[in-house]
C-alpha cells in the first residue's frame, strides 16, 4: 500500500470521527471542534488526491494544494464567526434566563460584558 | 545514512506519541498545557530527520514556523488556561 | 522503502489517536489542546504528501490561532456550562456510530478505487508558471492560474470580519474587542512578547518573500504576523484596536481593493480579468502578495479577538 | 572527511534520540506536574539540539544551517517561557486544592 492510500484511508476515519463528534456532542463548541476534525480529513482527501497527481516534475497537483489552503482559511473564517455567534447567542441567553450567578443581573447591561474573556480580572 | 535517519525520525515519534500519554491522564491541566512544547520539539526533529533524506531546504522554514507557532501556542495554553480559572487566585 | 512506509505507518496512527481523543474527551480545554496537537502532527503529514505549502498553513491556522480562538471561548462560555443539553443516549450515539462508520467505509472505498492513473492538472499549471515567471506552483496557482479563488477568500476573510463585528449589540459599536490579557503579572510573558515578535516579523516576511518561488506566500506569512500581534496582545502591551479607527478600515479594505483594481487593469489592458501583461506577471504578483499580507495578517488578528465591546473603563 | 562528517552525525543523532527517550520517560514517570515540566523543558530541548548539531553537515549552504539553528533557538527560548508560565500556573492549581 502506497503512502498516499494509506493517508486516504486516515482521512476517510477522520471524516467518520469527526461526524461521529458533531452529531452526538451535545455542547456547541465541541461540535465547532468536531467540525474542524471532519474538513480537516476532508482536506487530507483533497491532499492525496494532488499526491496521486504528480507530473510535470510537481510532487503533487498544485491545484488541488491551492484550493486545499483556500479551504483552510475559509474554514477558519467560518470558525470565527460561529464561535462569535455562539457567544453572543450564549450572552442573550444567560441575560434573559435566571442563572445561579445572581450578581450579573443587577448591574447595567453595558458591563454585562466584563467577564467574557478576561474572566480573570 | 537514509534508513538510519528515518529510523531515528520512527523512534523520536514513537518516543513523542508516548509522551503524549499524559495529556490524557492529565491529571491537571497544567500537565496538559505542555503538549505544544512536547510536539513542537518533536514533530520538528521527526520532520528534519524524515526530510534529511531528500533535501532539507523547504522542511526547515516549515520547522522555524512550527517552532515559533508552538512557542506561541504555549504561551497561549498557559495564559489562556489562567484567564478561564483564576477567578480568586488572580 | 519499507522502513519509510513504517514511519508513514506511525504517523498516521497517532493523527488519529489524537483525533479520537479530541473528540471523546470530556473537558473542553483538554480537547482544544488535542485539535492543537492535531494540527502540528498533521502537518507533517502534509509534508510527506508533499505539499509543504499547505503545510505551512495548516500549522499557522490550525496549531496556532485557532487554538486561541477557541480557548477564548471555552473561558467565556464556561460560565453557562449549565445550560448545555444532556448527552445523547447510548442506542442514538450507537446508531450514529453505525452512520458514521458507513461514511468511512464510502469514503475508504473511494480512496482505494480512485482512477488510475490519476487526472492531473500539473501539465497547464507548469506551461503557466513559465509564462508568470514563478518557481512555486502553488503561487502560482493561487495568483496566476486561479486568482479569481483567492480574490474571493480575501473577500470572505473582509466579510467574516463584518460579520463578527456586526454580531456586537448597537450600544457596542465602535468599541475595542476586549483584552486578551488578565489583571493577573505574567513577567516571563511580557519579557516574551517583547523577544519573540522582532524575530517572528521576519520569519513572516521571509516566508511571504520565498512565495514566489518556494512553500510560502501572504496567507502563511500574514498569519504568522498575526500570530505575533496577539501574542503583544495576549501579554498586555497592545489592547485590541478600535474597530472605528478609519487607518484600520482602510488597512482591511487595502488588499483585497488593490487586488479587485488590478483585476479590472487586466481587463482593460490585457483583454480578460486579472490577466496579467505578459513581461510584467511576475512583479504585479509580488506587489499583490506584499500589498495583501498586512490586510490578511490584520483580519485574521481581528478575527480573533472577537466583536466589540464599549466598556465604561475604556 | 565526508565519513568524519557522517559519523558525527549518526553520534550526534542518536545522542539526541536518547534524550528525546529520556524525556518521554521523565514525562511519564515523573511524580508532580513541576519534574515533569522540568523534564519536558530540558531534556527535549537538548535533543533537538544534538539532533539540529547532527543535521548540520546534512545542510548544503550557510543559510540553511543557520535556519536550523534558528529553530533550535526558538525552541529553546519558548521552552525557558513555558517552563515559567506553566510551573507558576501549577503552583495555582496546587494551592487552590
Amino acid at each position: 500500500m502506497s503512502a498516499a492510500t494509506l493517508y486516504g484511508l486516515s482521512a476517510a476515519a477522520l471524516v467518520g470521527i469527526g461526524l461521529f463528534g458533531l452529531i452526538t456532542h451535545p455542547d456547541p463548541l465541541r461540535k465547532i471542534l468536531a467540525f474542524n476534525l471532519l474538513g480537516g480529513g476532508v482536506f487530507l482527501l483533497f491532499g492525496v488526491i494532488a499526491r496521486r497527481g504528480a507530473a510535470a516534475g510537481f510532487g503533487g497537483d498544485p491545484v488541488p494544494q491551492a484550493i486545499v489552503i483556500t479551504g483552510i482559511i475559509v474554514g477558519f473564517s467560518a470558525t470565527a464567526l460561529a464561535v462569535a455567534l455562539l457567544q453572543r447567542l450564549f450572552e442573550e441567553n444567560n441575560r434573559t434566563a435566571p442563572q445561579a450567578e445572581g450578581s450579573m443581573q443587577g448591574a447595567p447591561t453595558v458591563s454585562s460584558h466584563d467577564g467574557d474573556r478576561g474572566g480573570g480580572d | 545514512m537514509p534508513d538510519f535517519l528515518i529510523g531515528t525520525a520512527i523512534f523520536v515519534l514513537a518516543t513523542t506519541a508516548l509522551g503524549l500519554l499524559r495529556f490524557i491522564y492529565g491529571p491537571t491541566d497544567a500537565d496538559r498545557m505542555m503538549v505544544a512544547q512536547l510536539l513542537g520539539t518533536g514533530s520538528i526533529a521527526a520532520l528534519l530527520l524524515v526530510s534529511a533524506v531528500t533535501g532539507l531546504s523547504a522542511a526547515t522554514d516549515l520547522a522555524m514556523v512550527i517552532a515559533l507557532v508552538a512557542a506561541f501556542g504555549s504561551a497561549a495554553f498557559a495564559k489562556g488556561a489562567r484567564d478561564t480559572e483564576s477567578g480568586e487566585d488572580a | 522503502m519499507i522502513v519509510a512506509g513504517a514511519f508513514d505507518l506511525a504517523l498516521a496512527v497517532t493523527v488519529l489517536a489524537v483525533a479520537t481523543w479530541c473528540v471523546s474527551v470530556r473537558a473542553t480545554f483538554a480537547a482544544v489542546v488535542a485539535f492543537v496537537a492535531f494540527g502540528l502532527l498533521v502537518a507533517v503529514v502534509w509534508v510527506r504528501l508533499a505539499a509543504v505549502d499547505v503545510a505551512l498553513t495548516e500549522v499557522a491556522i490550525q496549531g496556532g490561532i485557532v487554538g486561541v480562538l477557541l480557548l477564548g471561548a471555552t473561558a467565556s462560555l464556561r460560565r453557562y456550562k449549565a445550560a448545555v443539553a444532556e448527552r445523547s443516549g447510548a442506542t442514538q450515539r450507537l446508531a450514529v456510530a453505525v452512520f458514521c462508520a458507513v461514511v468511512f467505509l464510502a469514503l475508504a472505498t473511494a480512496v482505494l478505487t480512485l482512477p488510475d492513473p490519476a487526472p492531473t492538472l500539473a501539465p497547464p499549471v507548469a506551461a503557466s508558471l513559465l509564462a508568470f515567471g514563478l518557481g512555486n506552483p502553488v503561487t502560482g496557482v493561487l495568483l496566476g492560474y486561479r486568482a479569481i479563488d483567492t480574490l474571493l477568500e480575501t473577500v470572505v476573510l473582509l466579510l467574516a470580519l463584518i460579520g463578527v463585528w456586526s454580531i456586537s449589540p448597537d450600544r457596542s459599536w465602535g468599541g475595542r474587542p476586549l483584552p486578551m490579557h488578565s489583571a493577573g503579572r505574567a513577567d516571563a510573558l511580557v519579557y516574551f512578547a517583547r523577544l519573540l515578535p522582532p524575530v517572528g516579523i521576519v520569519i513572516g516576511v521571509y516566508i511571504v518573500w520565498v512565495g514566489a518561488d518556494a512553500p510560502g506566500g501572504k496567507f502563511q506569512g500574514g498569519t504568522i504576523l498575526a500570530a505575533m500581534w496577539m501574542l503583544v496582545m495576549m501579554a498586555g502591551l497592545r489592547n485590541p484596536p478600535s474597530v472605528a479607527r478609519s487607518g484600520l478600515r482602510l488597512l482591511l479594505v487595502a488588499g483585497p481593493a488593490f487586488f479587485f483594481i488590478v483585476g479590472l487593469a487586466g481587463l482593460a489592458i490585457s483583454g480578460g480579468f486579472l490577466a496579467y501583461p505578459a513581461p510584467y506577471a511576475k512583479p504585479i504578483i509580488l506587489l499583490i502578495e506584499l500589498v495583501l499580507t498586512p490586510s490578511v495578517a490584520v483580519t485574521l488578528g481581528l478575527l480573533v479577538a472577537g466583536p466589540p465591546v464599549r466598556d465604561a473603563r475604556q | 572527511m565526508s565519513f568524519a562528517l557522517d559519523v558525527l552525525s549518526v553520534v550526534a543523532i542518536s545522542a539526541g534520540a536518547f534524550f528525546f527517550l529520556a524525556g518521554t520517560v521523565g514525562l511519564l514517570r515523573f511524580p508532580d506536574t513541576f519534574t515533569r515540566l522540568h523534564a519536558l523543558t530540558k531534556a527535549d530541548n537538548l535533543g533537538l539540539g544534538l539532533v539540529v548539531l547532527g543535521l548540520l553537515p546534512q545542510v548544503d549552504g550557510a543559510l540553511g544551517a543557520l535556519k536550523l539553528i534558528v529553530v533550535w533557538l526558538l525552541i529553546l527560548s519558548s521552552g525557558a517561557t513555558v517552563a515559567q508560565l506553566i510551573a507558576r500556573r501549577a503552583r495555582l492549581i496546587a494551592r487552590s486544592r
